[in-house]
């Protein structure tokens, strides 16, 4: 018995453990460091239909046990993944994630019927959420029922499940993922990040040319977990949680939260091997918790 | 390839005002190619500092097998970085990109390696390579006062040195440009690495000339994966968008947009 | 001239900084430590009509750069406010905000009336951003016109100008400034905690008895920043700005969002004495920046 | 009165499994009042764990100016402050805190002390306090096993010493409470510090005793101004909570509600 396997919608996971989107590119770098098969799955870079060049620079800026990224969903557009991106992924026993962002309903629509098709993308991740973007991205994460038509929109053509990623930065998460529930999601991917800005010290403005950005890592982990806590009591669909996980402990901690599987993002900054160390340390987890299967830990902070 | 070391502190020394040379020792040294090459350094264990701080690899000595960074300790990082001592090890991630090609002087010709500030480290590691193929070296070295001017004697071993600094209280007062001007273009190629306008003048003054620029940008992975280093391109170039962690730090002339 | 001197309505301040609501009791305990009239002026614990007894305990925890509270308002009443408190406090030249809190408008209502006659109540800060209680509090703050409402019926009875207290959990923090803005609020002071949760590593159950809590600290800070500098674009009256300030460049850089004065919180558990120190390291900030008064900081984020 | 010190570390090491032992040096310990008093120890610089460490004072040397801390490196925290050297500097708030009151026990009454696990260390300086001024103590100091019992000879050496472990692998095997049972109540006082289902069965068995209990709680300030640490109080007592950190952590038997 595999103790660490989760089955979620169309995924059909070794491990609950997979890089977060725009933390590990479309995994090339990242491949030259380890065996991308020993991943639960992976998360890839936002795709548009578009190529997009992103924001100017400075894209990224430290806070304390955090940082601020706008990079602007840089990526090489619908065709540049399918053909430059999808296919060197193949070579890996891993199922993908494809991350789906646009402007406009339209988009979003194109991008998810054609990508969806490749035969290794197993689930689709709605963005909603992307903060650094002027048009689209966010707004379609703070209002319900934006969020529900886009989901239903998407989940029409989409060849594979689709996850709904949400946004942090809302008075109340409970109803927007219980919207893309309604709307036909067949999962949860939250949270993305909080919005944040860190001024120069000397000149006084803001250090990201965007000014704003998204914060993540360990700073957000609180606001992750409460919300995970809370989304999952509320829906029935599974989720994957994120939000400053670094180690082993905090994988345990967002399924005790609720979530299935879990999605590490900037800890591939501060450590790329973290993935796979995790993926060790998991199983030594369990036994000192005495649990057999991970499973077992999924939602314990509000059951019983 | 790149790993993930844990280095060992050999030593640490603060050479000029702030400024800190210090050794590492570790297995990452047998993978470096390049002079210019950088690593990703964790300054220390806490996640408070969450960000590897990217330093140029001043000097190798594979016989050692040490490098030499040479660092300004002016915010956090760096700062925390400064109070390791002999014996400490230093989570280290690299090499990182690619650095000053070596093959393009030959033997026998002349390079102008022009550096300002703390752009001046990787030149040394350079200039030691370049030397010992039997290149002249002419070294341009900017910075803003003498108490900041670090390994004049260093560089002066290796080739022609000339120091200048802002308020001239070391060397002659001024910019690097004003010794380019004075030195004309007698050279095949020139290798430079410093603060943004300093990287735009050498440009302009040497134009035509075969270059090598080595540019700097805020980082988040080092390893050409989160999108955060990119720099525009200049009209023409295949690509919109180059990364400086992977696809440079160094790139030849023309190709960047400043 | 007094190079750290502010004007606000109702506070002449010596200097810019005082301590939060709730991480400085009634002054007494840190009045202990060192002489109270140095600071520009303190924000007392949150005062209800009656006495409170708060939450059952643990009511903290720890996160990275950051910790979550739960104490639940406890406080000794109106009463005791007024005859135990209150008075022990005009031993020092320092102006007292009362930080005004119920669980329905009545309450705020009968409390800020009564609250503001006290000599040395120089302003009161409404709280309408707790999110640690069950009724009240926060559901004040995330409705805008609630909020402006509340405003309003406390600005009826008031007798010192009135600061609204804002939540960042919000999709749209402008919008309740907005709105208090129009309901004849005085000035504004943000934020208040981010909604938050910790884990117990073994149980899974979190570990504050109230399941969620506040976060503050240097973790919070790139999202208050973030918010006072759009705020302060869109209202026109002052904010005294809040979150994760633990040193002087923490003031400088809120300032610089677009604060006028600024509050210190969490960072006084940390080191008692920091409200002092950083009055004391403010001035030579200003020679290293080269100003001559602290205002010229404010808002040189989206200045010129 | 209270002053937020920077110690000096004298002297740190482990004498049970992941229990250590740390002598701390600096003016702070001229204020200390009285046995059982606490202090506050930011455990690094880094503001990654934001909130200091509440330790009791375990043993008191006013001439050499040092004080000694036990404590069980355990989360996060503790573990950092283990990592601490001889003449390192740390952060310490304090002394903070009522402590046990000597006074209530006269020279000649016989005192019982009790303690349980990390509970101990307080009840070191009070049992040296105790003897020195001719009070017979009788301590009663439970463990979960022989790998984490300390200082058992320091205790032995000021009066009659019971160990007792939930194992059985030191001493006789069970809890503080058989041991309590067989000593009878033949004393004038009992002092205690211990987890809370210890301080309870303690409180219950020896009811009608004059007795004080130290409690623990979770803390933010440990200066009685954030509410963070407060415990209920019994009926007709005539506050409603009471803050550990400054009404407490000593209380007199009936006042706490376990
Ligand atoms: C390829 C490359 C090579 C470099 N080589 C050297 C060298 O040999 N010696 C040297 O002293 N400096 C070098 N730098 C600059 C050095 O990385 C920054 O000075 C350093 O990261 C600042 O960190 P801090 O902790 O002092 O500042 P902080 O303000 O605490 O840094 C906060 C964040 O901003 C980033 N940051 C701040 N300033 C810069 C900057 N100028 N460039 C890139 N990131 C920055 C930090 O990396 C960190 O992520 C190099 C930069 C690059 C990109
Ligand atoms: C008055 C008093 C005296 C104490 N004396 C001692 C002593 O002499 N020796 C000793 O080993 N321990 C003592 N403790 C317990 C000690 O404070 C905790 O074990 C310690 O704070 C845990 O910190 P950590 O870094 O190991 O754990 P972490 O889990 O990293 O701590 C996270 C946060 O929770 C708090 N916390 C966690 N556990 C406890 C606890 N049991 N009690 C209070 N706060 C906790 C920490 O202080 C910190 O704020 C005392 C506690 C109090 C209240
Ligand atoms: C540099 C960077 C780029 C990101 N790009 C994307 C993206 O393209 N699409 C997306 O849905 N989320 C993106 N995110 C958000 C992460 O996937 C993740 O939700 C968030 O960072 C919280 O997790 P963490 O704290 O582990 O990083 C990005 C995050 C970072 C730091
Ligand atoms: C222990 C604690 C208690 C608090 N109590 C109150 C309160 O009673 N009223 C209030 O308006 N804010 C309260 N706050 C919020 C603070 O005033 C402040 O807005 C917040 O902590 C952010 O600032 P900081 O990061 O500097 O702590 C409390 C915060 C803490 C940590
Ligand atoms: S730093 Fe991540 S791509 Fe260059
Ligand atoms: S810890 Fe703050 S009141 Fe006790």
């Amino acid at each position: 018995m595999n103790r660490l396997s989760v089955d979620l919608p169309g995924l059909q996971l070794k491990n609950p453990i997979m890089p977060a989107s725009g933390c590990f590119g479309f995994g090339k770098e990242y491949g030259k460091l380890y065996d991308l098969s020993v991943l639960g799955a992976i998360m890839i870079k936002a795709t548009t239909l578009e190529t997009r060049l992103g924001n100017p620079t400075p894209r990224v800026a430290e806070t304390s046990s955090g940082m601020l990224n706008a990079i602007g969903l840089q990526n090489p557009g619908l065709e540049g993944v399918m053909e430059g991106e999808l296919p060197w992924l193949e070579q890996f026993d891993v199922p993908i994630i494809a991350n789906v962002a646009g402007t406009e309903t339209a988009d979003y629509v194109e991008v998810a019927k054609e990508i969806s098709t490749a035969p290794n993308v197993h689930a689709l991740e709605l963005n909603i959420s992307c903060p650094n973007v002027k048009e689209g991205g966010i707004t379609f994460g703070t209002d319900p029922k934006i969020a529900k038509e886009l989901t239903a929109a998407v989940k029409a053509v989409s060849k594979v499940p689709v996850y709904v990623k949400l946004s942090p930065n809302v008075t109340d998460i409970k109803e927007i993922a219980i919207a893309v529930e309604e709307g036909g999601a067949d999962g949860i991917t939250m949270i993305n990040t909080l919005l944040g800005m860190r001024l120069d010290e000397k000149t006084g403005k803001p250090i990201i040319a965007n000014k704003t950005g998204g914060l993540s890592g360990p700073a957000i982990k609180p606001v992750a977990i409460k919300m995970v806590h809370e989304v999952s009591q509320v829906v029935n669909i599974p989720i994957i949680g994120m939000g400053g996980v670094t180690n082993s402990q905090d994988v345990i901690d967002f399924l005790s939260a609720g979530a299935s599987a879990v999605a590490v993002g900037t800890a591939n900054f501060v450590n790329p091997f973290i993935c796979p160390t995790i993926i060790e340390e998991l199983p030594l987890k369990l036994d000192e918790l005495g649990i057999n299967h991970i499973s077992e830990l999924v939602g314990r902070s509000h059951r019983f | 390839m790149i790993i993930q070391d844990k280095m060992i502190v050999k030593s640490q020394k603060e050479i000029a005002h702030n400024i800190f040379e210090m050794k590492l020792s570790g297995k990452l040294v047998g993978e470096i190619t390049s002079p210019g090459q950088f690593v990703h350094i964790r300054v220390n264990d806490s996640y408070e500092m969450l960000l590897r701080r990217p330093i140029s690899i001043a000097a190798l000595d594979t016989a050692a097998n040490e490098i030499t960074i040479l660092y300004r300790a002016e915010g956090q990082g760096t700062k925390s970085l400064s109070t390791k001592r002999e014996g400490d090890i230093v989570d280290v991630l690299g090499p990182l990109g690619n650095g000053f090609p070596v093959e393009e002087t030959e033997a026998g010709e002349t390079a102008f390696l022009i550096g300002g500030g703390i752009g001046v480290p990787p030149l040394y590691e350079l200039s030691k390579q370049l030397t010992a193929k039997g290149v002249t070296c002419v070294h341009i070295l900017g910075f803003q006062s003498e108490d900041v001017v670090f390994y004049k004697e260093e560089f002066n071993a290796l080739g022609e040195t000339h120091i200048i600094t802002v308020d001239g209280t070391a060397g002659s007062q001024g910019f690097v440009t004003n010794v380019m001007e004075k030195l004309g273009t007698d050279f095949s190629t020139y290798y430079s690495c410093g603060p943004m306008p300093m990287l735009n003048a050498v440009e302009k003054m040497y134009e035509g000339k075969k270059g090598f620029l080595s540019f700097e940008q805020r980082m988040g992975c080092g390893v050409g994966a989160c999108f955060a280093c990119v720099c525009e391109t200049t009209e023409g170039s295949e690509k919109n968008y180059i990364k400086v962690c992977s696809d440079g730090p160094v790139f030849p002339a023309g190709v960047v947009a400043i």
